[in-house]
């Protein structure tokens, strides 16, 4: 006789008919990818974006990254910070830390690149200007 | 010519970074046949020298980056480093900030556990069961998502509280998710737990006796499957633990089957602990404001935690500046796998070394800081 | 409780314990280098069977490790933290292999990265890094952005260039 | 119900694009992004995605997070290994620019330094909707005849 062991009955009759049924209606748990996809939620921590009227150039920003990730760079004349996405790790610390709230987080995060240079996010009429396909 | 002469050469498998089974670990079986004779462990395959790393940033930087220490239950780390900083401060957080930490630490809990069932099965060779754990801890991350910003970093604490309010939105999702889990518990015992060649593969299994343990150093479920009721939630309780009725999951075998029950039932407990802590949610202030550049006083802190593997405890030392002056992470996975691994190790067979490794559940990534 | 084991260890050992602290089931003390051995042995007996951590601190200014050896007893629940200054030069302390094997591990971390030996501990080989052959890297005279400027980056200026 | 169409397979670069198989060598702390593709959450499988225990019959290495000194002797190893087509995908900006750990002693700071790569996923570590995204277009740019290394 087998030992009986931990739990009431030790070991289950795999073939469960109830079972079975239950989960032949189920939905199933894949998401087919590229046409249903999890609705994004609006506090993710995603790409930035820059109001280049509110940032006043104190560079606060690139002064609280941890990972040296936002460098100043010249547009029109003035210096802007710039963000280059291969060394951001999405922490929200510029954000929490500017000012007059300039740089922000939006919670748009499809970036995908073949060469590296197109992680930095240009800086443009509206902010940054993502170079992606 | 005499056998006693010869020297018995025995063969070394290596049980390297690149086995399925092995997570980022390289370990040396000294076999004789089947049995293995001595493991040697070759860990530093993600050493990244955190702690020199958190000497060089001030809190909140430090903050972000801790929770990259611990991969499967990132919000433990956090909660360590913010809880020592704040006791060398001698800060009070307010009562809102306690509760969402000790909210957000359970479902961390819950998250680790469930990823360690799916590994666990895909180590023993049983997939759909795999398949399906990976496909449930969506659930838990997509709280995480809700509440923090962040699916699998949180980066949701600094020191004086918590960075974000939780909205009513996550209230309603997480008693969703739990009820979801909780029909899932049921239905991994049949799967899983009460299946039979889970059994089989598991009983018997690496075992250790009480006294073993304590001397090998374990800590948390592995501990508490020989028998010992140590838990640092319970013993030394801190946030909001004081004020959640649980009680801690002990088995007296201390086999790898003991040790996948204890977390089972672990998993019970945190759902029990989250419904107590959100129906009972004050209101009121969630944070400590402090300045930007806020720095420590002199002083010296040990904080101890329960993390999902076992007890994580921050030792940081600070001399007044704004970073720490040096940071210590004592890391469970540590002394599993460089301890209790190569001791069970001993006399078993190669077919169960990933059943006894990933039975103690140990994050290769903990392990090496 | 926490009382009684303060006094049996002042009886034990009269004048070796130094700023003896115990508050809500916690005793600090700190303990010269010569007698570390015989007070964590009686610790030991005391029943602190839970070696939870040994860390090393690394105070440059006053050229000296200090050693904190984090115990625990599953009887009573309290935690003991013991703290030994040992020299910087030559980092010497006998080993607690034979109380807790748990410390076998702790005591060789701290050998690769502070560079402190432990008498008695058969296996201290290298843990984590492999061919490493600068000064162990936690001390505090290793600045890690200093070499990693010179071994990855060219410049610092603008964006730093990786080398090659 | 979506409309089921014959997938006809007209070309061997887009035999190849549907058969891409990974190595099981996931490195670092992508590979808990990599969850719910390599289990059932999207089920990378649908994309012909594999993981594969031996580099002779991999594909596609995804390297998840950061690469340590000691790891990237492995990686090179198990890189010479694959068969001849083959791509690099990376995930997050620790490989890119050493992100994080960027003074860290003990990280390799760009991971192309020791193996050419193909594509960078950045996110730290990407969603899976991200990693979903790069997926299809890593399959697109194969079919469109992107020659591996």
């Amino acid at each position: 006789m087998r030992k009986m062991g931990y739990l009431s009955d030790k070991f289950s009759r795999t073939f469960t008919p109830f079972g079975i049924l239950k989960n032949l209606f189920r939905k199933p748990m894949t998401l087919q990818f590229p046409y249903e996809t999890l609705p994004p939620v609006e506090g993710y921590r995603g790409r930035h974006t820059i109001d280049l009227e509110k940032c006043a150039g104190c560079f606060i920003c690139s002064m609280i990254c941890p990972n040296k990730a936002i460098w100043p760079a010249e547009f029109k004349g003035r210096r802007y910070p710039q963000v280059n996405l291969g060394k951001c790790c999405w922490c929200q610390l510029c954000e929490e830390y500017c000012p007059n709230e300039a740089i922000k987080l939006t919670p748009h995060a499809m970036m995908v690149t073949m060469d590296k240079e197109s992680a930095i996010l240009g800086l443009g009429e509206e902010g940054f200007v993502p170079r992606h396909q | 010519m005499d056998i006693e002469e010869k020297e018995i050469a025995f063969l070394t498998v290596p049980f390297g970074p690149q086995h399925p089974a092995s997570g980022h670990f390289h370990a040396l079986l000294k076999v004789d046949g089947e049995t293995v004779l001595e493991l040697e462990p070759h860990p530093g395959y993600l050493h990244r020298g955190f702690e020199k790393l958190m000497e060089y940033r001030i809190h909140p930087q430090n903050c972000v980056l801790v929770d990259r220490a611990d991969v499967l239950d990132p919000f433990s780390c956090e909660l360590g480093y913010a809880n020592a900083v704040e006791k060398i401060a001698g800060l009070e957080i307010p009562g809102r900030g306690r509760y969402i930490r000790t909210i957000m630490a359970e479902l961390g809990r819950i998250l680790s556990h469930i990823t360690w069932i799916g590994v666990l099965s895909m180590v023993l060779g049983f997939d759909s069961a795999n398949k399906i754990a990976w496909g449930d801890r969506e659930k838990i991350l997509r709280l995480n998502e809700i509440a923090t910003g962040g699916r699998l970093y949180p980066c949701y604490l600094c020191v004086g509280g918590v960075r974000r309010d939780i909205s009513q939105e996550f209230v309603d999702e997480t008693s969703k998710a739990l009820d979801y889990l909780e029909g899932q518990l049921s239905f991994y015992d049949y799967f899983v737990f009460k299946n039979e060649t889970f059994v089989m593969r598991m009983e018997k299994v690496g075992r250790m006796s009480a006294e073993e343990a304590i001397d090998l150093g374990a800590t948390g479920p592995n501990l508490r499957a020989c028998g010992i009721d140590y838990d640092v939630r319970k013993d030394e309780p801190y946030e909001a633990y004081s004020k959640v009725k649980f009680n801690v999951v002990t088995r007296g075998e201390g086999d790898a089957y003991a040790r996948s029950l204890c977390r089972r039932y672990e998993i019970a407990e945190s759902i029990s602990i989250v419904r107590q802590l959100l129906k009972n949610l004050p209101d009121g202030p969630y944070r400590m404001e402090l300045s930007p550049v806020w720095a420590a006083p002199e002083g010296e802190s040990y904080f101890c935690l329960e993390s999902a593997r076992g007890e994580k405890c921050f030792h940081v030392v600070s001399d007044g500046s704004p970073c720490p002056y040096r940071v210590k992470i004592r890391a469970p996975s540590f002394l599993h796998t460089l301890v209790e691994f190569p001791y069970l190790a001993k006399e078993s067979t190669i077919a169960d070394i990933p059943a006894i490794y990933w039975s103690l559940d140990s994050c290769p990534a903990d392990m090496d800081r | 409780m926490i009382s009684d084991i303060e006094s049996r260890l002042k009886s034990k050992f009269p004048d070796s314990l130094l700023n003896v602290v115990s508050k809500d089931k916690r005793i600090t003390f700190s303990v010269k280098k010569e007698e570390s051995y015989p007070i964590l042995s009686e610790l030991k007996d005391i029943g602190f069977n839970h070696l939870s951590d040994v860390t090393a601190v690394d105070y440059i200014d006053e050229q000296e490790f200090e050693l904190t050896y984090h115990l625990w007893s599953h009887q009573e629940k309290i935690r003991a933290i013991v703290k030994v200054r040992i020299p910087r030069e030559s980092p010497t302390v006998k080993s607690v292999v034979g109380l807790w094997t748990g410390a076998q591990i702790h005591e060789r971390e701290d050998h690769e990265l502070f560079g402190i030996n432990f008498e008695g501990n058969p296996n201290l080989l290298p843990l984590f890094l492999e061919d490493w052959e600068e000064i162990p890297p936690f001390r505090k005279d290793f600045d890690t952005r200093k070499y990693v400027k010179e071994k990855y980056y060219l410049e610092e200026e603008g964006y730093p260039v990786v080398k090659g | 119900m979506k409309k089921l169409t014959p997938k006809v397979i007209k070309s061997k670069s887009e035999a190849r694009a549907w058969s891409v198989w990974a190595i099981n060598y996931f490195t670092a702390c992508g590979f808990m992004e990599l969850l719910p593709w390599v289990g059932s959450g999207y089920d990378m499988e649908r994309f012909g995605i594999l993981a594969v225990p031996s580099p002779r019959h991999a594909d596609v290495f995804i390297i998840a997070g950061y690469v340590t000194r000691k790891a990237a002797k492995r990686i090179k190893m198990i890189y010479d290994q694959m068969a001849s087509p083959k791509y690099v995908l990376a995930l997050g900006s620790c490989p890119m620019t050493g992100g994080m750990y960027w003074d860290s002693y003990a990280t390799i700071k760009r991971v192309d330094e020791i193996i050419p790569v193909d594509l960078w996923i950045e996110g730290c570590p990407p969603k899976p909707e991200n990693i979903g995204h790069g997926i299809v277009m890593a399959a697109n740019a194969i079919k469109g005849g992107l020659e591996g290394h």
